[in-house]
């Protein structure tokens, strides 16, 4: 099972679909949106998804865990607004042992970060909101680590970053 | 010179900067997919080179910057994501 | 949080108890009954606990994971009998970063099987019961890989494995 | 030869060969845990030496098989433990 969701993400859902008599080991990784970023406070957490290709993405992902580790896996990431504390991204993926559920619900969760197209937006508490694209962080995923934001260093152009858009 | 038309799928600050989330493109037939981000409108293109790490779809499908494109196909910039 | 419970475990209490709104990751394992041991069909487990002990031992675990990943844990035993499928143990581990939360997952059930004083019967379809103790078990974890029980191989005695127990 | 009474709790198959999951036993004074096992009824001792992994509490405590008993104490017979 894959799934992109605009409501929240059902663990017990996931486990289900995941689970295998014939397998004793069922691993999950929740991943949830952090109160802070880079230590500024955060509203919320927009995602979006490349609807079509994320679903084929992670269906692949979910294959490849089956076939490396003889794994049964479930998949599902939010879209759309995603108030700080609630989960993301779901995986669960269970195995005829321990070793290997824990290896494909791993496998699963590091290759959908690194391949699944599907973007976040950071909207912070004072308003201000930035997408982890390649295009508005100035490094990929550390966006804010050596100042300010809009102070101008690096590549990023001022115009990227949004203040004050209602919520 | 003949000509294609593409429907060009953004996303992200692509999409924001757009106010859309596909716009089409007259481009020279043959065109690489690679080279779409120097078509875009000014507006939408916020640097000159697209991002490291950057990678492209062609009709929903991954795909490489040398693949051509023929008239109707939807090519989509996948920015370097960030999900989960 | 660390329990044993002689009903069923429920997931989401223990995803709760391991949840830190400073956590981004929380992954958790789920233990269940597989529907055959060594080829043969199983009835059902049964777990005793030595229960001061064991709680204490989880408790310890759960610190020990806590310390070494900056983790938050959440451990639950079932005790008593448990029929093929369901989970009898289940753990949750929330860390800052996704690595850490899979380390300390990973590490309390593994500590968990290899110290904690709890033990598991089962419960074969045919009736017969052995207790995987050290003592009934003729190679610890292998029962009965290497022929039929009661044939009087290795240092089991007959008498250890018990035939036709009532349901 | 000074005694001591303490209480041995048994689990798993220990418990079953002996029918009840506690027994008392009169053992020569500061006799160490790991020597309990050689004191227990014949029925109940289902094999000469303890498995391989045994291991000890004291007044729900790990303790070492080398561990003096005094009056009163709680000893536990930890065989090797199969949970989860």
């Amino acid at each position: 099972m894959v799934a992109l969701s605009s409501i929240p993400l059902d663990l017990a859902t996931l486990v289900q679909a995941a689970t295998d008599p014939e397998h004793g080991g069922l691993v999950t990784f929740i991943g949830s949106t952090r109160r802070e970023s880079d230590r500024r406070p955060v509203r919320t957490l927009v995602y979006e998804a490349y609807e079509e290709l994320a679903l084929r993405e992670l269906q692949a992902i979910a294959e490849e865990a089956a076939a490396r580790f003889g794994a049964r896996l479930a998949v599902a990431h939010r879209t759309g607004r995603v108030p700080v504390g609630e989960p993301s991204v779901a995986v669960a993926a269970s195995a005829p042992g321990r070793p290997e559920a824990f290896a494909a619900c791993r496998y699963a969760i590091d290759e959908l970060k690194a391949r699944a197209p599907i973007w976040k937006q950071t909207e912070f508490a004072d308003g201000q909101t930035t997408w982890l694209d390649g295009c508005q962080d100035r490094e990929h995923g550390h966006w804010a680590e050596e100042g300010a934001p809009g102070e101008g260093q690096g590549p990023l152009p001022r115009a990227s970053v949004r203040g004050g858009r209602p919520a | 010179m003949p000509e294609v038309l593409v429907t060009v799928h953004l996303f992200a600050s692509l999409r924001e900067a757009a106010g859309t989330g596909r716009i089409r493109l007259r481009l020279p037939e043959a065109t690489p997919v690679g080279a779409v981000w120097g078509h875009l409108p000014e507006p939408v293109r916020t640097r000159s080179d697209p991002p490291d790490g950057m990678r492209y779809a062609l009709n929903h499908e991954w795909t490489l910057p040398g693949a051509p494109l023929r008239d109707g196909d939807e090519v989509a910039l996948v920015l370097p994501v960030s999900g989960g």
